[in-house]
């Protein structure tokens, strides 16, 4: 059976060209870029080159990029890097109740060491309100976190507007853009973006690699101790065909941007209005326009997610939900709760996210086989149109869990 | 993740749907938690001669429910009462710890439904 | 040129079975261990064989192994995890004066934390005493971190006595062995080890992987803040390449360990035993027998370490030094400093780690070319047997640096 | 990390040696540190007839040794006086900014022996 994938914004797969500059720099240039031989200088030249790439993709000089092992630890970084290393400048970190858990859960560390978190919410749309983020400001605050896209809706953030006010008040501002990458136009300097993180392998690059940029002259201070790579903000042995690769990635990402924003916006837009066609009880999540061009996330109504996926499964489709039972917790998703959503619309979410190896073929497969499955599942559901669901009654089995 | 056998009964659920005239029907759980188990009986002597189910939740909830009216389809009741929870998951080779206590529910389902055959009669 | 690699301390080749396998978790087996679709489903299962397989070369279970993004990674995770969860037992950590940077780092932290840090001495072989351990341990003391074999001069440490005493005192033992293993045999129960750090790169596998092993029931919390993966010890999306390749690298340690010991220890004899022969003024450091199969170092009187390795990679051969031009800092190595070595006999360093690929062709070649650069580099040098050497003076140029 | 020209002042050093009868000689640095320069001047009426060295140091250390030698031969004594460090670096076509204030003490070097050749004529 062919295989359909639309779980890009989970992991992508490597680009083929990625793969063989890595190859390259495992087996025959493998120094260690610290190292004074001809082995080492090689690897050196390979690892500032990509750091020139990964700046080109966003804008920024080439030593304003980190090298880190990901999107969770970038995230890390910019949250406990930048809370430390101004903690006598104040305590307060704004953020938002939809962000990654690398954000929510470092933010829950840091209100352990004393700091302050204001978690904003969302509208129905998963958009962050500027006016929102301006109350939240205190004097003690000292830095703002919000996401640049959403994983699971694909809502995009109002990021230039809250950076602006950031840079007025002059408060550090982080966004973590793991999904936008390699999906928006981005440049820190017209975005009035500090520090953003960003992640390999959402982008057609390798896992195991990330990248933190970091605006001249931010206070930050590592999280990490060892050696002086990555000018001691970042130390350990250099991941260099980690690094190479997302190099290689982030240049493919600059020269496609414009063609796979259309191509995947072309797809979304044909899959959501497809099932929109086909399927009743349902409702589009995120915001309707301002969203990634690859993400289509919907509920749909009576069925639940995990079954909903393993029977896309074996038609040979890979997606993902927001259910609780696919995310190994007890409540679904926390984004698609923060927008309002009950917890049985939000168990029935399905996310398809869509990269640059999709086709119309993909999306068409996917709206014949989609309609039955949701048909089998829905005639083994105890739940329609007319079942008082128990939404707002207290859960009388939570002791079963 | 799954065995085979909950691959099998998530993919071909036995008895699924309702029972006209269920002379015993049980619900468990709620669509706050993700599981919601209905299960549908028609007892004739203490004798479980159908029983059908329909279940809102994840593979382990499908599979289980299906199992469970297989292991109980004309059984008495007192040897339907004295399936667990947990015999329902070794029947199926396992569940994944995570799914253990969450989407195993079926038995207690059909624990359910039999009370509510035993309450309706004993009126 | 051919070009021959000694330097297999500061990063090993990557195995071309190893890469081959890391290929195909790339581009053809690329999902997310987390997704519950078949391309999620067939590569949590490759992460699960591989911690399988690291697990088989320490003696350990797999559910004691845990992935992360390298040696500096583990050795910060074992360190600080464990400080901070015990916080409440005690607050004093014993480790050693040759640790690497990594845990010394780490260690300078933790003491800004709260923590009270012993760094104990070594001898002239750079070999720590157990009793030394024994009599620094206090009623607060909470570990004791003590690395298997040194990265610069290759000494491997009473591991076995200093695990007992440990495990006597009910204090948990952390061994840095990131030099040692696939260099040497390690049981983590025979030899009383409750926690573990290794890297990828420096046994043919990949670099930006690491594991760490943690004894069941071992009180350890993560540095790092995310979603659920590695058990909630480790966020972020498994390196599934590096992962699979560490694995693959891990089970072809096994199964060649002893004949890589036996090769190894075979070219280093013979290649320290040509140098002493050929060339005077020299003084091997580290312990004699007690060493690294694969490391040889010496300090050769009267020359600079960096000019001795450019001397020799413009011969094709690639080495390292423990000179402080070499590290970017301005002392040279605190490990021979430790070991009681002059400034000047330690700047004059230079070490030859060798590897599975090497033979004694290469070896025979380093014989003929390293005199010749010594003669050289002597010649041109201000030092020799009668010049009054200045190491104890106070360093009259310091203001320059 | 090193240019070109530092590669070739380093593996073809220029003015290696001692003079015999030299009427100046400066050494500046300290194995502790990882460099010693020391540098012999053969000066006739204010002009730098010879000049040699011999460094203990790094690539870095060496290569600018040999490029001041360069420098300076058959220059006047002010001439010489007027070379720094920064523009031995220059000459070299730079230097990795960790060398730049370790191993970059030619000039001083060759000042130091300027001095040494002045104290001892004006004795
Ligand atoms: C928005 C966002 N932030 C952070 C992360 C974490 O990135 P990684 O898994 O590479 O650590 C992800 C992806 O999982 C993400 O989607
Ligand atoms: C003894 C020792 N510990 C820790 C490390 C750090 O490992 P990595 O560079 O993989 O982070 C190294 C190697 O650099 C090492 O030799």
């Amino acid at each position: 059976m062919e295989r359909i994938y639309f779980d890009h914004s989970a992991t992508t797969p490597v680009d083929r060209e990625v793969a063989k500059v890595m190859l390259e720099y495992m087996t025959e240039k493998f120094g260690n870029p610290s190292s004074v031989h001809s082995f080492g200088r090689e690897t050196r030249k390979a690892v500032e080159e990509a750091r020139s790439s990964v700046a080109a993709l966003l804008g920024a000089a080439a030593n304003e990029i980190f090298f880190t092992s990901g999107g969770t630890e970038s995230d890390n970084l910019a949250l406990k890097g930048i809370a430390f290393a101004n903690r006598k400048k104040g305590n307060h970190i704004i953020t938002t109740a939809v962000e990654h858990h690398a954000i929510l859960h470092a933010c829950e560390y840091l209100e352990k060491q004393g700091f302050t978190v204001t978690y904003l919410p969302v509208d129905e749309n998963a958009m962050v309100s500027v006016e929102d983020v301006k109350n939240a400001i205190t004097d003690k605050t000292i830095l703002i976190s919000v996401m640049f896209a959403n994983n699971e809706v694909g809502t995009i953030q109002p990021i230039k507007e809250i950076g602006q006010l950031a840079k007025e008040k002059k408060i550090y501002f982080h966004t973590d853009a793991v999904q936008a990458v390699g999906n928006c136009h981005i440049d820190v300097n017209e975005l009035n973006i500090d520090v953003l993180s960003l992640s390999g392998h959402k982008i057609y690059g390798p896992k195991g690699i990330g990248a933190i940029y970091i605006r001249k002259g931010v206070k930050i201070e590592s999280t990490q101790h060892g050696g002086s790579q990555e000018r001691k903000l970042r130390p350990g042995t250099e991941n260099v065909p980690g690094i190479v690769g997302l190099g290689k990635a982030a240049e493919l990402a600059k020269i496609e941007l414009d063609q796979r924003i259309s191509h995947l916006t072309n797809l979304r837009d044909k899959l959501i209005n497809g099932i929109q066609e086909k399927i009743s009880d349902i409702k589009l999540n995120g915001h309707k326009e301002i969203r990634l061009p690859g993400n289509v996330n919907i509920s749909f109504f009576y069925v639940e997610g995990e079954s909903l996926l393993l029977n896309l499964d074996l038609k040979g489709i890979a997606a993902s939900s927001g259910s609780a039972c696919t995310s190994g917790s007890l409540d679904p998703s926390h984004v698609l709760l923060a927008m309002g959503l009950t917890h049985e619309v939000a168990h029935g979410s399905l996310r398809l996210s869509l990269g640059r190896g999709n086709t119309e073929a993909d999306v068409n497969y996917c709206l014949e086989v989609l309609p039955q499955i949701l048909e089998r599942l829905r005639s083994m559901s105890p739940l329609n149109a007319n079942s008082k669901l128990a939404a707002n009654n207290p859960c009388s089995q939570c002791d079963h869990h | 993740m799954y065995t085979e056998k909950v691959m099998d009964h998530f993919t071909n659920p036995r008895n699924v749907g309702e029972i006209e005239n269920a002379n015993g029907v049980g619900e468990v759980g709620n669509a706050k938690c993700g599981d919601i188990m209905r299960i549908y009986l028609d007892v004739q002597d203490d004798i479980i001669k159908d029983v059908k189910f329909k279940t809102f939740g994840c593979g382990a909830a499908i599979a289980t429910s299906s199992m469970v009216t297989e292991l109980v389809m004309g059984k008495t009741l007192d040897e339907a009462l004295k399936i667990s929870n947990d015999a329902v998951a070794e029947a199926l080779d396992g569940l994944p710890p995570a799914k253990m206590h969450c989407s195993n529910l079926a038995a207690d389902a059909l624990h359910e439904a039999i009370k509510d055959y035993i309450s309706k009669k004993g009126k």
